[in-house]
């Protein structure tokens, strides 16, 4: 019976993950770091989706969240930045 | 509560030391002074949900869960990588 | 039954010496001082963990131990390329060392190689 | 450790779930950057889906994945529903075209204005 | 500021809403009537251990005929918004000739060995989707993943736009051909049943479910990959 809290506690702590990832994805300035805070909600969904038994889902998330999703948003800041040294700066802060 | 076997108690420890690198992860990310402290700290926690991920096959006794460990453990790289080069400008 | 029972201590042994590691890699990645120390603790650390946690798991369940060892194999080839893919973009963006730095070998090397050529190099290494 | 198994898992991953819709919401609301816009809506689909999965839990199940572990004549006590898994798994990919198409208008909103503040685009404004 | 007090009422009736909902929840401990009903005739009358395959691909394959549809839509769309018309397309090549920084030896050295492995990894999934988790979605996926792999190592590399075309229309119209010749030969539009059923749990089982999730993995690869081509090739010529 000691099985129960255990994954209620893992439960827990990546559902807070994944809220303080949606909430650095909002807040973060860089783009760059809120694009990878919301690399970061997909990657616990993703094990929450294990927990709750349903491995299709949590296959397709971590296939797509993993490295498509970033990919294609990668693109479109790279594209839509109008002055290289301005966002270098950005880069590094 | 005295027959809990070695085996449950191994994955509870596992589980909590586990619990407290996902937790450590999650702050540097937050804090991270720059792009590239962030970065780490994802990849830190990919490759930290490998190891939780089998655990939780583990745990469950099911074997195909492997699978979505076998994904992370093949594409997780991926998105740290894409993050890297869009940072040296190669993308 | 013996050797059961051994497959399972040392099974749960390396579990918990692997998860030791995962923590210690957080623990790190937590405290280090600049970001080439962070680089360094979280990924080589956090690879030889989990490593450690997947052989555990071989040896508690027999029957995985296939698909197991190609995950290790996919987690020993693919980690490498994004931490060193990682560090060299950083060194690229210009982030240098702390005050505790001694050498900068990749520096002096792409300095040896713009000398060598005379060409211009693109990345300005200071 | 009683209150702890009170809360059933599911209902945990309900409520994170109507969290990050919310904060996807207050993102897509209050930012003024169309990518960020974008991030927001990725957010409020991450957080749709979990709810979607979580509804499909039933206590103590399996995966809907019949081999040994679930021989199957025990299978209707054991596994989860697999109807919202199957809705979920096609929902996703259709999130990443949709994502996709989002920014090809945003790299081509930003061909034509040079910029992607909403506040400056004000030809369709009504 | 009116704005500020209307984005907060909002979210708050939507938080409203979502105690709600929450707070009358409770875990079911039993299935729905459906997925009863799915669990209890999905093995023997699909012959599919995985019974979130044999879902998709049968009893809900009208859903997924309609999102591989939306997938071909976006990524037309993409492919639509993304082209440059030709005389803008001269001066931005000028203005915008972006030299991409190599990737270093280790990351170029690293596809010749990881990019088949994730082809194969990725032909993996989609071949076992009836037996495993996994499928044509998640194979596919994996597949564009192995093309973000070699955009990312090698930039510059070419991508052949018509392979990728003729594959994806292929793999579509196959796709159509193999639903349609079940309503010719079984019970319906994608029944599985017009190849005989075999071994239960076997690699070749299940019918017709590894070639459907063949096509659509297929499909859905190219696709991505083209999405992903389009999205990187701005001033290369052809349009």
């Amino acid at each position: 019976m000691t099985t129960i809290p255990v994954l209620t506690l893992l439960t827990i702590v990546l559902c807070a993950g994944i809220l303080i990832g949606g909430l650095l994805a909002v807040l973060l300035d860089s783009m760059v770091s809120a694009v990878i805070s919301a690399g970061l909600a997909s990657l616990f969904a993703s094990v929450v989706y294990v927990v709750l038994a349903a491995p299709d889902v949590a296959m397709t998330e971590a296939s797509i969240g993993s490295g498509l999703t970033t990919m294609i948003f990668l693109y479109a800041i790279r594209k839509t930045q109008n002055n290289i040294s301005t966002d270098k700066a950005e880069d590094e802060e | 509560m005295n027959n809990i076997s070695l085996s449950e108690i191994t994955v509870i420890i596992s589980a909590v030391l586990i619990f407290f690198s996902i937790v450590f992860g999650i702050i540097r990310l937050a804090v991270g002074p720059n792009t590239v402290d962030r970065v780490v700290a994802i990849d830190l926690l990919t490759i930290v949900t490998i190891a939780l991920i089998a655990l939780l096959a583990h745990q469950a006794e099911r074997y195909i869960y492997l699978d979505v460990a076998l994904v992370y453990g093949l594409l997780s790289f991926l998105g740290v990588l894409a993050v890297a080069r869009f940072l040296e400008r190669g993308i | 039954m013996s050797a059961l029972i051994v497959n399972e201590v040392i099974g749960n042994l390396l579990l918990i010496i692997g998860s030791l590691f995962l923590f210690s890699a957080g623990l790190g990645v937590l405290r280090m001082p600049d970001t080439y120390n962070r680089i360094q603790t979280g990924t080589k650390a956090t690879t030889l963990g989990t490593i450690l946690v997947l052989i555990g798991l071989a040896f508690l369940h027999p029957a995985w131990t296939l698909k197991l060892i190609i995950l290790i194999f996919f987690v020993m080839l693919t980690n490498p390329v994004s931490s060193h893919a990682l560090a060299r973009a950083a060194h690229t963006i210009g982030i240098f060392e702390t005050e505790t730095t001694v050498i900068d070998q990749l520096k002096t090397a792409n300095d040896n190689i713009d000398s060598n050529e005379s060409c211009t190099s693109t990345e300005t290494t200071e | 450790m009683n209150i702890l198994a009170d809360f059933p898992i599911s209902l945990i991953v309900l409520c994170s779930g109507f969290g990050l819709i919310l904060l996807g919401l207050w993102g897509m609301l209050t930012q003024r950057h169309l990518i960020r816009i974008i991030i927001g809506f990725s957010l409020m689909d991450t957080g749709i889906h979990m709810v979607m999965v979580s509804i499909g839990y039933v206590t103590g199940g399996t995966a809907p994945i019949i081999n040994d572990a679930v021989p199957m004549s025990e299978a209707v006590n054991m596994v989860v529903d697999p109807v919202p898994s199957a809705l979920v798994l096609t929902a996703i990919v259709i999130g990443l075209g949709v994502t996709a198409v989002m920014l090809s208008f945003a790299v081509r909103i930003h061909r034509a204005h040079k910029t992607l503040m909403i506040d400056k685009l004000t030809e369709s404004k009504w | 500021m009116i704005k500020r007090m209307f984005i907060f009422i909002m979210l708050a009736l939507m938080a409203f809403i979502f105690f709600n909902l929450a707070s009358n929840y409770t875990e079911s401990d039993s299935l729905s009537k459906l997925g009863q009903y799915y669990v209890e005739k999905g093995p023997q009358e699909i012959g599919a251990p995985n019974l979130v395959t044999a879902v998709v691909v049968t009893y809900r394959g009208l859903d997924t005929l309609g999102e591989v549809t939306v997938l071909f839509i976006s990524a037309a769309g993409v492919g639509l918004l993304l082209r440059r018309s030709r005389r803008k397309q001269d001066e931005q090549t000028k203005k915008s000739d972006i030299t991409h920084k190599a990737a270093s030896e280790i990351v170029e050295t690293a596809t010749e060995l990881l990019l088949p492995m994730i082809i194969l990894f990725g032909i993996y999934v989609f071949m076992n989707g009836h037996l495993s988790p996994g499928g044509g979605f998640q194979g596919g996926a994996i597949i564009a993943s192995g093309t973000m792999f070699l955009l990312l190592a090698l930039p510059e590399s070419h991508l052949s736009r018509l392979m990728i075309a003729v594959t994806e229309s292929l793999s579509g119209f196959s796709y159509v051909v193999v639903g349609v010749l079940g309503v010719i030969w079984a019970g319906g539009f994608l029944d599985n049943r017009f190849m005989e059923l075999g071994t239960y749990g076997d690699l070749f089982s299940a019918g017709a479910i590894p070639l459907i999730y063949t096509f659509v993995g297929l499909k859905v690869g190219f696709e991505l990959s083209a999405v992903l081509d389009r999205f990187r090739q701005e001033e290369s010529g052809s349009a």
